[in-house]
């Protein structure tokens, strides 16, 4: 984990409440896809938790979805404003595990992490199948960006008006040789692609109300098979076996 | 050059800043970010007999100037305390802890100060009374004066190590707790513990927190604190940590003047895991405006 | 469209915004601002037997989230007000008005009560018994539940309009005082007041409010109120305006779902002139989006 | 008064804590000289009360004395922010009272109504003497601004650094027909001032911790021979037969 000043480099509005936001600074904290960053906005007295979806040395990548105050202002920042972040937070997804056919589940705003998951897995020469799933065509983003990088894209909307008719889940089942996932979205989503029958295991992102974000205050910790866990700092990232809904 | 060293009950800390219970942990996750040699103390998390798992989530909400939780004193219990965190404490930290002790029952109080006996890191025992009693319809041991001093009292029995009695703001009149603490023979207070309160989800329309209620804290709760500490400096001739919304040395200098001989840090650790680093680096400066060359004069200085 | 109008023990108002007592004087300033018809009634500043000077200056002092405030109960006194400000009142304001009251006795509280039984605009009492009781030592008859419930009694005694009996929050248990106030015949309650806090000047060394300690309002008490509003709800069947750190529309429906009929907006007033004329514009859309169409529907739907 | 929305278009240094603000906004509100602002500060509860140094149909002179975080953060605000302001509150300097041999009295920050002041006096046809007092000479500003309007000019420091060693009032003192006073500065200095023997009358502009700004809450009232006033709406400017110190 490390704290420090990010500058936002631009901000690009993707659908009617999501954007798209690049950020400067220092990334050596950052290990892995999957991991996220911790961001202090001006009068809000805790920060913001958001996935890192993508990075380089010198940058940051992240999509950001307005849902209160907080995002709100987030995405309203002018190109210039300087951020007080804590990057590199969580374990992250562990690519080594994700076998030969490995699928990324991911729904609405929950798609960010994929993205620079998706890129490193190519990298490593093990090119995941992606899913993702919005609730109408209008909803959806990132479609051009995870096609770039030349996965295997599956798309569903719930009312079909982009890709098949249905959930995230029904694109898995469309391709029964992909028996790992790494997953991340609402959580009746993650649900029901966690009880999905072809999955022999899998990684699954959670979300939790945070009030430190690095391990500090146990505010996050859930119930798993091998103990309480905080979400923070031993996830997001929680795998198929330990998990209890 | 600034005297920073303060003495609480016998036991000298080199600065007076203490990371508060709760905020902090046993230390590991903040020594991964500073050396933790520069602090005055540290308070270490909540810990009861057995092991907690704590309330079920959302824990936390957030509020404007502050935050509430109701993490629900998760904690690994008093022995796998004392036989994981101590010797992990013991590479990190080489000051004085401050046990933060809670309980459900006079006994369990008593039976969980006294394994610490031989426990030569903790310096002071620090008795959360914010807790249900379980044997009296969940009501808290700090909210009545009679119970207060029952723990005190069991504690003290058990230990030789001072007791600082960590009272719960949610009162009608503070400083009877505090004379009633004093009166039992604690050695010190801590106060405050976080003031009781609610959000409520307009989506789902029930409340935001799983507990329902959670406790306040942070700079929202500051001059609540910062009275609080007056009255008890005014009614009782103890040693007195100040905690409550601590996010500066110019706040901690404000604590020391309302009667405050060291001062605890808590929700400012979660915004700025740096904030007890940068808050002891700016407390000298702070003391120079202020005149004072040994910081332990700035204790209750702003009484008469 | 929404039906704004809510039921205060028997008082139709328009809507459930009210500015709170002290933060809105006697209607004279904001009704240069905006007409004050759009409000659903408004709480005159307290108003006592005598004329009362207040306290000395500074009266105001700054924190995170809030405000600290010892003005002391300004005011020109029980028969200034009914013969310079009520007449000035029906010209700016044609609602239910409600008359906020202090005192130092019982009597005092009785007899100013029974000044306005032919104050035609005032439709509600609203007993503030923060105050101290200068026949107790001091001590506020809102701490304790036998004087709270006398206040109520004798002041149900003198009058026929309904009494609500605005609540001390610096109480061990709020519900408590709240049934004591309904055991004795209250047709209302109103909390909460302000949370008693204190601010010490870094450059004097001195406190830095005048009279020592203030009363502290604004967003950072609002989850301290929620959370009392929810606990007098359950408490007792009495109509409940609430109050503490309200600025939004937002924070009056959660006000709301936590049991409260009415929500009363001090500080914000003070930040924003038109704070509350800006809540009453934004209910309707916080109503659909609640998916109410009655916004007393919203009234303690928190609740199980 | 009125709560509109300024700009700030520039600041500049004046002295190590002093700045010059000009906002750009509507200030139909403002009536006469010796008014203030009320400006909302992020992360600030309480407005901060700022006297309006001058005005025109469509901008505002402010200077600005840098003594906590809500000043501090004011000045180093970046041309082009918005700030939320309350304009035209309280009564004002009467110039019609003036008599022919007014002389303005201004210490340190206190400086900055009499400029507006000075320069209505000035067309009003009543030019007056403008005694200014400062600390020492690295404190003294606006000296050419008010050189500029055509005033005969008094300074004085206590150090002597710059114009006579001494107070205001030593100034005063050396122009005995000067029988009228209109003066702002710190409460010491009011004080000396108000008791000068050679004044037939004065008006004095006063500071207090603000909670509104506008008359409603009381938090401002200090006794007067008439009763309590407040002095954000009944002053800032009390007279000198009411002011009881
Ligand atoms: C590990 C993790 C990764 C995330 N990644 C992303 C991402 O890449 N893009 C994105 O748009 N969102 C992401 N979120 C969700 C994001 O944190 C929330 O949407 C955001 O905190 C809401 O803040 P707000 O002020 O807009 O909403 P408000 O509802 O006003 O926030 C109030 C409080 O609740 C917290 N809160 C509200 N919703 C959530 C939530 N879903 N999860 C955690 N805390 C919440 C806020 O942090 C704040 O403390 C992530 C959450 C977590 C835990
Ligand atoms: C009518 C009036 C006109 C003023 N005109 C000017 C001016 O033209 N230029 C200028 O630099 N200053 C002026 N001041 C003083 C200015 O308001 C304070 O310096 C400023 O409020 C301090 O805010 P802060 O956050 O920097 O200090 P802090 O001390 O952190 O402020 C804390 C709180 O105390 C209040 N406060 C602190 N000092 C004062 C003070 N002297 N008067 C009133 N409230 C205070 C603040 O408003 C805030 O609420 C004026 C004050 C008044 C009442
Ligand atoms: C997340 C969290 C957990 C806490 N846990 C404990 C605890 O276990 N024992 C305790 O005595 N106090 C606990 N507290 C209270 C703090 O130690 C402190 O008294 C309170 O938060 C007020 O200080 P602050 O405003 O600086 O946070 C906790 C506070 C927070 C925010
Ligand atoms: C400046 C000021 C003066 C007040 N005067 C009174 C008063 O005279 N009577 C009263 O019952 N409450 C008084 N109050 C308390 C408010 O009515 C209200 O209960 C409290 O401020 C909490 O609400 P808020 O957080 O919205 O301000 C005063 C509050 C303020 C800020
Ligand atoms: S948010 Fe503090 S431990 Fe996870
Ligand atoms: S500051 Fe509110 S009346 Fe003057």
């Amino acid at each position: 984990m490390k704290k420090s000043l990010f500058t936002l480099e631009h901000a690009r509005q993707l659908t009617s409440d999501t954007y798209e936001l690049v950020l400067s600074g220092d990334t050596s904290a950052v290990t892995a896809p999957g991991q996220f960053v911790n961001i202090e906005l001006p009068g809000k007295f805790l920060r913001r938790p958001i996935s890192i979806c993508n990075w380089t040395a010198g940058s940051l990548l992240l999509l950001v979805k307005v849902v209160g105050e907080g995002t709100h202002d987030l995405v309203r920042c002018v190109p210039g404003t300087e951020l007080d972040v804590l990057s590199g937070l969580g374990n992250g997804f562990d690519l080594s595990l994700a076998g030969e056919h490995p699928i990324l589940a991911g729904g609405g705003i929950g798609i960010a992490p994929l993205y620079g998951l998706a890129q490193r897995m190519i990298e490593a020469g093990s090119p995941p199948t992606v899913a993702l799933g919005f609730r109408t065509g209008a909803d959806a983003f990132y479609l051009e960006e995870f096609a770039a990088l030349g996965c295997r894209l599956l798309i569903a909307t719930e009312d079909g008006s982009l890709g098949v008719k249905g959930f995230v889940t029904d694109s898995i089942r469309a391709v029964p040789e992909c028996d790992y996932v790494l997953s991340c979205g609402p959580l009746p989503m993650l649900k029901a692609v966690h009880a999905l029958p072809q999955l022999k295991g899998g990684q699954f992102s959670f979300e939790a109300r945070m009030g430190c974000g690095f391990g500090a205050c146990m505010g996050c910790t859930v119930p798993t098979r091998d103990g309480y866990k905080r979400v923070c700092k031993d996830g997001p990232i929680l795998y198929k076996e330990e998990i209890v809904w | 050059m600034v005297n920073l060293s303060v003495n609480l009950a016998g036991v000298e800390l080199k600065n007076p800043i203490i990371p508060a219970s709760g905020t902090f942990g046993y230390g590991r996750e903040y020594a991964e970010l500073y050396d933790l040699d520069i602090l005055g103390s540290f308070s270490w998390k909540g810990t009861t007999g057995e092991p907690r798992l704590g309330n079920p989530q959302p824990r936390i909400a957030e509020m404007t100037g502050g935050m509430l939780n109701a993490v629900g004193l998760q904690n690994p219990g008093i022995d796998a305390v004392v036989e994981q965190e101590v010797p992990n404490i013991a590479k990190i930290f080489h000051g004085p802890v401050i046990a933060n002790v809670g309980g459900f029952s006079i006994d369990e109080y008593a039976e969980n100060c006294a394994k610490l006996n031989d426990v030569e890191q903790v310096k002071i025992l620090e008795v959360n009374i914010s807790c249900p009693n379980v044997h009296c319809g969940g009501k808290n041991f700090g909210s009545d004066p009679r119970s207060a001093a029952e723990v005190t009292k069991a504690v003290k029995a058990v230990t030789k190590k001072p007791v600082f009695m960590k009272l719960t703001p949610n009162v009608t009149d503070i400083a009877e707790i505090a004379r009633a603490c004093a009166g039992a023979g604690a050695d010190g207070l801590c106060l405050i513990n976080t003031l009781l309160g609610m959000r409520i989800d307009l989506k789902t329309k029930r409340p935001l927190i799983a507990n329902r209620t959670g406790g306040v804290s942070g700079p929202a709760v500051f001059p609540v604190a910062l009275r609080m500490v007056w009255d008890v400096y005014e009614a009782v001739k103890l040693p007195i940590i100040g905690c409550g919304g601590v996010s500066s040395a110019e706040d901690a200098a404000e604590m020391m003047l309302a009667g405050a001989s060291a001062v605890e840090v808590g929700a400012a650790n979660l915004k700025d895991p740096y904030a007890c680093k940068t808050i002891v680096e700016n407390l000298p400066a702070v003391c120079e405006r202020l005149g004072v060359t040994n910081i332990s004069e700035l204790t209750g200085g702003a009484h008469q």
